[in-house]
C-alpha cells in the first residue's frame, strides 16, 4: 500500500539524506533511552514510529525561512530542521549550551533561535495560539514564509487548540496545525480523547482545509504537506493535517504501556514500525545498497558516540545565571526605568 | 496644552506608540473597525493605521494572549486588550507558562514584549465580571510585570513605557478613572513614565499612605482634608504592582513609622499582604503602629445591588476616618 | 418561507400560550429599556429578534425534569422555562427575592433553583462545561433528562465552547448546544468571529449531530429540538444547533450598534421582525384573532405594571448579608471544622 | 495498624468515600482505567467502583474543572484530578469563575462542592511545568478553600474532609511527600482533619517557624537538631493555605516573638507575604524581630539542570541556618 519513495519527487540524494536523518534520529533515540536507564540523564520521550511522518512533513517545508513550533515527540523533526545529534544530547544533559533552553527545560522541548525553531513550554497545545502570532507576523512583513505547528492527537482537545485554529481560519493565515495522532495520550486510547470520524474533520469547523494523512508512508506524507505548504504560501490559508502514526514507545520513560496496552497490540505495533518499511523501500527503490546502509549505521554510531562525549563533557549552567534573564536588561537612557 | 481624561491618555499613548514603532500591533474584542473598543480607548486607531495593525479579534482571551506572545517572538511589540480585567482568566495559562516564562527559559534567546490591557475595578454597576481587581492572579509570576497608572500624565506616559519594554507588562487601568481624572497634558511632549517605580505623590511626616487606582483618589483627597487639620500624610502611588518598587516603598514607610495600604480588592491574599511583608521585612523597628490594611471584605468582589456594590468598596469617607484614627495612633 | 405554526404539531391551546408567552417577552422587554433610559434600573440586555427561536426551543422540552443553562440574552426562553414576569423585574431592580440571585448579578444572568435553571456567569462560554457535568450527573441518577445550554455565536470562539463538546461527543451526553446564530457580537460581525461555512459544522468535528435552523421559522425550529431531545432522552447523545437569528436592537444599553451598522442592515433587519411574522401567522391560521390580539396586548400591559410596581418596591438586599454564603455553614460535629 | 505512604494515604481516602458516598465520582487525565493516574493515586478505583464513577477525562483542564461544577450544581460530590498543579492554569476562570462564586451569587441556591486535586512541587527533575507552586495563583477568592496536607494522617483525613465539604477546595499535594513520607495508619480508624486549621506540630518557646509542603519537613528536622542545641522551636503546619488560620497562626506568633515563614515557592507575592501581613496586623508590639521569608528566588521556578534546581530549591541547611541566627537575634 505505501506508495514508492520516488514517486515523492524528490531525489535520490534527498531522500538519501532524509533516510540518514531519519536513521539517526532512531539511533540516537535508542541512545537517550540507554542514558536515561543508566541514570545519565534523568528523561526522555520517545518518538518511535513517528519518525517517518516527521520527516516528511519537514521535507515540504523551507527551512532557511519558514518558522516551526514543535512538540516533545519531534525530535526527528527538529533533527530535520536543523539540529545536530550535539545539540538535542546537551539539552538531554541539562547543559548551558543546549540550543532548547540552555539548560532551563526538561529534555525533548525544543528550541533554536538560530533555526527559527520557537520555544515550548511543557502545557499543551500552548504552542497554538503563539503559532498564529508567529504566521501574522509574516503578513505585517510581507513575507511568505509559513509556520508549521505540531502537537499529538490527546492534546487537541485543549480550548487552546481551538482558539487558534478558529482565528488562523478567520485571518486566513499561513499557517499549517499538524496533528500527530498516535492514537494514544498516555494510557487514554484516542476513543476516550474525541469522538469525530477523523480529527481532519476539524478543519471545516474552522473554515480551513482538514486533510487526512498516512504518516507511517513517506510519499504519501511528503505530497500532502507539500500541497499545504504551496496553498500557504500563496495566501490560501491555513491546513489541518491529522497525520495517523504509532507510538512504538512508551509515552515517556517515566511511563510502561505494557499496563495499559495488551501483549498482542504491541506485536501488532512492532511489525508496523515505519523505519522498517522504509529501509525496505530504500533497499528495493535502490536508494541505498545493503553495504551503504552497514556503512550509515556504523557511521552513525561513531557520530553518536562522539557527541555523547561531547556533550555529557559540556558544562552545566553556571549557578549565578539562575536569577539572570528573568527581565531584559535595563537599558539606560531609554527613559523606561526609573 | 489640552485637558485630556485618562482614557485620552490611553489613546494617545497607543496613537503616539503606533506612529513611531511600525512593528506595534493593537487587537482584542471590538478593538478594531468603527467602535475602537468597548470604552473606545482605540478609538480611530484603525482607520488611521490601517486593519491589518489595529484589529478585532475573535472572542477568545487565551488566543488574544497567544497572538500576542507570538508577535512579540518574532519581534514584532503588541498591545492586547482584555475587554474587562475579569476576561483576563481564561487568558492565565498564556501569560503565566509562555509570556513570563518565554524569556527565562530561553535565557534571552526569544521574548514575549507585549503588553496586556486590563480595565479592572468596580463601582460601575457592573456586578461580579465587570468589576474586579484580578491583579492579585498574577501577582509573583518572575518575568511578567504589572503596572497600573493613577494619574492622567501616567496614564499616557506608563502605557508608552509598557509599549516599549522588553519584558511582558500586565497593564491595569481603573475603569472610573477614565472620565473621572484630567489634566492638562501638552500633546508634543514625549511623556515615558518609568515601569519599575513606585511615586511619591505628596509628602507628609505624619503617616504614610500608599495605595493605586480609585482608592488613591481617595487617599489623596483625604489627605487635603487632613492637612487643614494639621495632619501631614506622605501619599505612595504604588503604580508598579509586581515587582514592587522595595526602595520607595521602605522608604516611605520609615519616613512615618505609620502605614496605612489601601486597595480596592479584597484584603486577604492581594498586592497589600505583600507590601506589608516587605516593610515588616525591612522596616520592622521604624514602626509606631501595626501595618493597616483597609480594603475590600473577604467577600466575592462584587454584587451588583447598589447597597451591595456600595457596601464592598472602599468609601472615599473610610479612608479619611481610618488615616486620622492612625495618624492619632 | 416560514411553516405553518400548525405544522409543528403543537395544539391550537399550546401554541396560544406559547403566543402569548413571546408577546409578553417582547412588551417586558419594551418596558426594561425604559426602566433603564429612565434610570430607574442600570442595564439590559435586549433578546429581541431572537424571541421566536428561544420559544420553539424550549417547547421541546419537558421544563418539569430538563436542565436548562441560558445565557444573557435568553429572557423569552427562561419565561417559557417557567419565570414570571415579576422574577425578571425582580433581577433588573437588583432585589433580594430575585430567583437569579438575589440582587448579587447584573440583571439578565439567568438562574432559578425550583425551575431547574442554573445560574450562569458574565464569562461567555463558562456555562458549557458545567453543562457537561449537569448532563453527565443524569447518567448517574439514572435519569433520562436533558440538558440545554445555550450562547451566541461570538462565544463559540472560547476554548471553553470546544472542550465541552468534546467531551460530550466522547461521552455521548444528554445534551443540546445551542447557538443563538445573531451574527454579531457586540460590534464584531461574524466573518471576523469564525470562518466555519455553518457553526452546524462543528457538530463533526466532534462526533455530535450539528443542525442548522431558522430560528425565525418557529415550526422549524421546534421540529429541530423536538427531534434533538428525543434523542438526547434515548440514548443517542447530543446534539449541536446552529439556531439563526437577528439581533434587533443594540447588544446591550452600553451599547450603541448605529456606529457599526449602517440605516440600510438596519432597516432589512427590522423588516424580518419574526414577531411581525409570527402574529401574522397567528391570525392567518385562527389561532388568535385580533380582537383577541388587542384584549392580550391590554392585559399584558396591565401585568407588566403591576410586576413592575411589586418589583419596584420589592426590597434590596440587606446589607448584612454582604458577608454570607460565601462558604457552606459550619455544621457542627460533622468533624470537618476545628 | 499498617505502614502506609503520603500517596496510599491519598488513595484509601478516596476509596473510602466513594464507599460512603454514592455521589462521588473522579475523574481527570488517566485517572481511570487501569493506570489510575500518572502518580497512581487513583489505582485500583476504577476497577472497584466503576467507569462510570471513576474515569478518564480527555486532555482539557477547563472541562475537567467545569464537569465537577456542574456535577456539583445538581448535588453530586467530585474529585477532579490535575495531572500537574501547573495544568491547573487553563482551569482558571473555571476554578474563579465558576466554582468560586456559585454559592455567592445565588446565595447558596447552586453550589460547588467540588475537590480539585493538584499534585506540586518540585525537586523531581520536572523544569518549570512539573514542579511549581501554583497555589499563590488561587489566593484570595473567597469561596474557594485551598488546603494542602504535609502529614500522611492529613493526606487521607483532609482529602476526606474537603471532599465531605460543600465548599469548593482545591488540594495540593507535595509530589515529593508521596513516597518519602509514611506513617502507621489504622485502617479502620475514620480520619477526618479539620479543613480550616493550621496545625501546631510541635511546641517550643524561642521561635516560631510555619510552613507547609517539603519544606516542613526541613523545619521539623531542624527544630529536632535545634533542640540538641537547647534552642525550642514552635512549629506550625499552615495546612489552610486559604482562607488562613488567623488565631493559630497569631497565637504562634506571640507566643515566641521570633516568627520565620518557609515556603517552596518565590518568596514576593505567595502565601507567606499575607501570613507576615496577619502577623504585623495583630501581633506588631509582641514581635522581637522582623517577620522572616525564607522561600525561592523571584525567579520563574524552575529549572531543569541539577544544579540550578537545587540553587532554586529552599534547601534544610538553609532552613537550620536561618532558624538558629533568628533565635539569637
Ligand atoms: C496542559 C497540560 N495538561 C496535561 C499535561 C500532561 N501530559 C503531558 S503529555 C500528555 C498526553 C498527550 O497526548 P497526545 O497529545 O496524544 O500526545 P502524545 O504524547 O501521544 O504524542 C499529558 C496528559 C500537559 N503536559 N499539559
Ligand atoms: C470571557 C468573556 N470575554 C468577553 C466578554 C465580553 N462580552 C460580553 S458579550 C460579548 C459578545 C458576545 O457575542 P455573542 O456570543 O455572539 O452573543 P450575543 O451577545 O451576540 O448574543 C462580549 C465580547 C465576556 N462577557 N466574557
Ligand atoms: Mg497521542
Ligand atoms: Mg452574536
Amino acid at each position: 500500500m505505501t506508495a514508492q519513495l520516488l514517486d515523492s519527487g524528490l531525489s535520490k540524494t534527498t531522500l538519501q539524506t532524509i533516510y540518514k536523518q531519519i536513521l539517526s534520529a532512531r539511533r540516537l533515540d535508542e541512545r537517550l533511552i540507554q542514558l536515561q536507564r543508566t541514570g545519565k540523564t534523568s528523561f526522555n520521550v520517545s518518538g518511535q514510529g513517528q519518525e517517518i511522518g516527521q520527516a516528511a512533513m519537514v521535507a515540504a517545508f523551507d527551512i532557511k525561512k519558514d518558522y516551526f513550533l514543535p512538540y516533545y515527540r519531534d525530535m526527528t523533526a527538529f533533527m530535520l530542521w536543523g539540529a545536530t545529534m550535539k545539540d538535542i544530547l546537551l539539552d538531554s544533559f541539562g547543559r548551558a549550551e543546549g540550543p532548547s533552553s540552555h539548560g532551563r527545560q526538561m529534555p525533548n522541548h525544543y528550541g533554536a533561535k538560530h533555526l527559527n525553531v520557537v520555544s515550548q513550554a511543557s502545557t499543551v497545545a500552548s504552542q497554538f495560539p503563539l503559532a498564529t502570532g508567529v504566521a501574522y507576523s509574516a503578513r505585517l512583513e510581507h513575507s511568505d514564509r509559513v509556520t508549521l505547528v505540531t502537537t499529538g492527537e490527546g492534546s487537541t482537545a485543549e480550548g487552546e487548540f481551538h482558539e487558534a485554529l478558529n482565528f488562523a481560519g478567520v485571518a486566513k493565515l499561513p499557517a499549517i496545525f499538524v496533528i500527530e495522532n498516535n492514537h494514544y495520550a498516555i494510557s487514554t486510547p484516542s476513543d476516550e480523547e474525541y469522538a469525530a470520524k477523523s480529527l481532519a474533520d476539524r478543519g471545516a469547523a474552522y473554515g480551513i482545509k482538514g486533510v487526512d494523512v498516512d504518516g507511517l508512508d513517506f510519499t504519501a506524507t511528503y505530497l500532502a504537506f507539500k500541497d499545504a505548504v504551496a496553498r500557504a504560501r500563496t495566501g490560501a490559508g491555513a491546513t489541518l493535517i491529522n497525520m495517523n502514526v504509532i507510538r512504538l514507545l512508551d509515552h515517556t520513560s517515566d511511563d510502561n504501556q505494557r499496563i495499559y496496552r495488551s501483549k498482542a497490540e504491541l506485536a501488532a505495533l512492532k511489525a508496523k514500525d515505519p523505519l522498517k518499511t522504509m529501509t525496505q523501500q530504500v533497499l528495493t527503490e535502490d536508494i541505498y545498497t545493503q553495504a551503504e546502509l552497514d556503512d550509515l549505521e556504523a557511521a552513525i554510531k561513531k557520530q553518536i558516540n562522539v557527541a555523547t562525549d561531547q556533550a555529557e563533557a559540556a558544562p552545566l549552567p553556571d549557578v549565578a545565571s539562575l536569577t539572570e534573564q528573568v527581565y531584559a536588561p535595563k537599558e539606560k537612557g531609554n527613559g523606561i526605568y526609573g | 496644552m489640552a485637558e485630556i481624561d485618562y482614557l485620552q491618555a490611553l489613546n494617545q499613548a497607543m496613537d503616539e506608540e503606533l506612529a513611531r514603532d511600525e512593528t506595534l500591533t493593537i487587537f482584542g474584542e471590538d478593538v478594531g473597525g468603527v467602535k475602537g473598543g468597548v470604552f473606545n480607548a482605540t478609538q480611530g486607531l484603525a482607520q488611521k493605521y490601517g486593519d491589518e495593525r489595529v484589529f478585532n479579534s475573535p472572542l477568545s482571551e487565551a488566543e488574544i494572549a497567544g497572538l500576542a506572545i507570538g508577535l512579540g517572538v518574532t519581534g514584532h511589540h503588541a498591545v492586547a486588550e482584555f475587554q474587562f480585567a475579569d476576561y483576563i482568566l481564561p487568558a492565565t495559562n498564556q501569560i503565566i507558562s509562555e509570556a513570563s516564562r518565554m524569556r527565562y527559559r530561553t535565557q534571552g534567546d526569544w521574548t514575549a514584549p507585549v503588553v496586556f490591557r486590563a480595565p479592572y475595578g468596580g463601582g460601575v454597576g457592573g456586578g461580579f465580571y465587570h468589576s474586579q481587581s484580578t491583579e492579585k492572579v498574577f501577582m509573583g509570576q518572575p518575568g511578567l510585570r504589572i503596572v497600573t497608572p493613577s494619574t492622567v500624565r501616567d496614564a499616557k506616559g506608563l502605557l508608552k513605557s509598557a509599549i516599549r519594554c522588553e519584558d511582558p507588562v500586565l497593564f491595569y487601568e481603573h475603569k472610573r478613572l477614565y472620565h473621572s481624572i484630567k489634566a492638562d497634558i501638552d500633546p508634543d511632549e514625549e511623556i515615558l513614565t518609568p515601569i519599575d517605580k513606585a511615586q511619591v505623590l505628596r509628602e507628609g511626616d505624619d503617616l504614610t499612605v500608599m495605595s493605586y487606582g480609585m482608592t488613591l483618589q481617595y487617599v489623596l483627597q483625604a489627605a487635603e482634608a487632613l492637612a487643614k487639620k494639621g495632619i501631614s500624610t506622605e501619599v505612595v502611588d504604588i503604580r508598579s504592582l509586581y515587582p514592587l518598587d522595595k526602595a520607595t516603598i521602605v522608604a516611605a514607610a520609615k519616613k512615618t513609622g505609620k502605614v496605612l495600604l489601601v486597595n480596592e480588592d479584597n484584603q486577604q491574599g492581594g498586592i497589600l499582604g505583600e507590601i506589608s511583608a516587605i516593610i515588616n521585612e525591612s522596616a520592622l523597628f521604624d514602626l509606631d503602629a501595626p501595618i493597616q490594611r483597609l480594603a475590600g471584605p473577604d467577600t466575592p468582589a462584587m454584587p451588583y445591588a447598589k447597597n451591595l456594590e456600595k457596601a464592598f468598596l472602599v468609601q472615599p469617607d473610610d479612608v479619611q476616618a481610618v488615616m486620622e484614627k492612625l495618624a492619632q495612633f
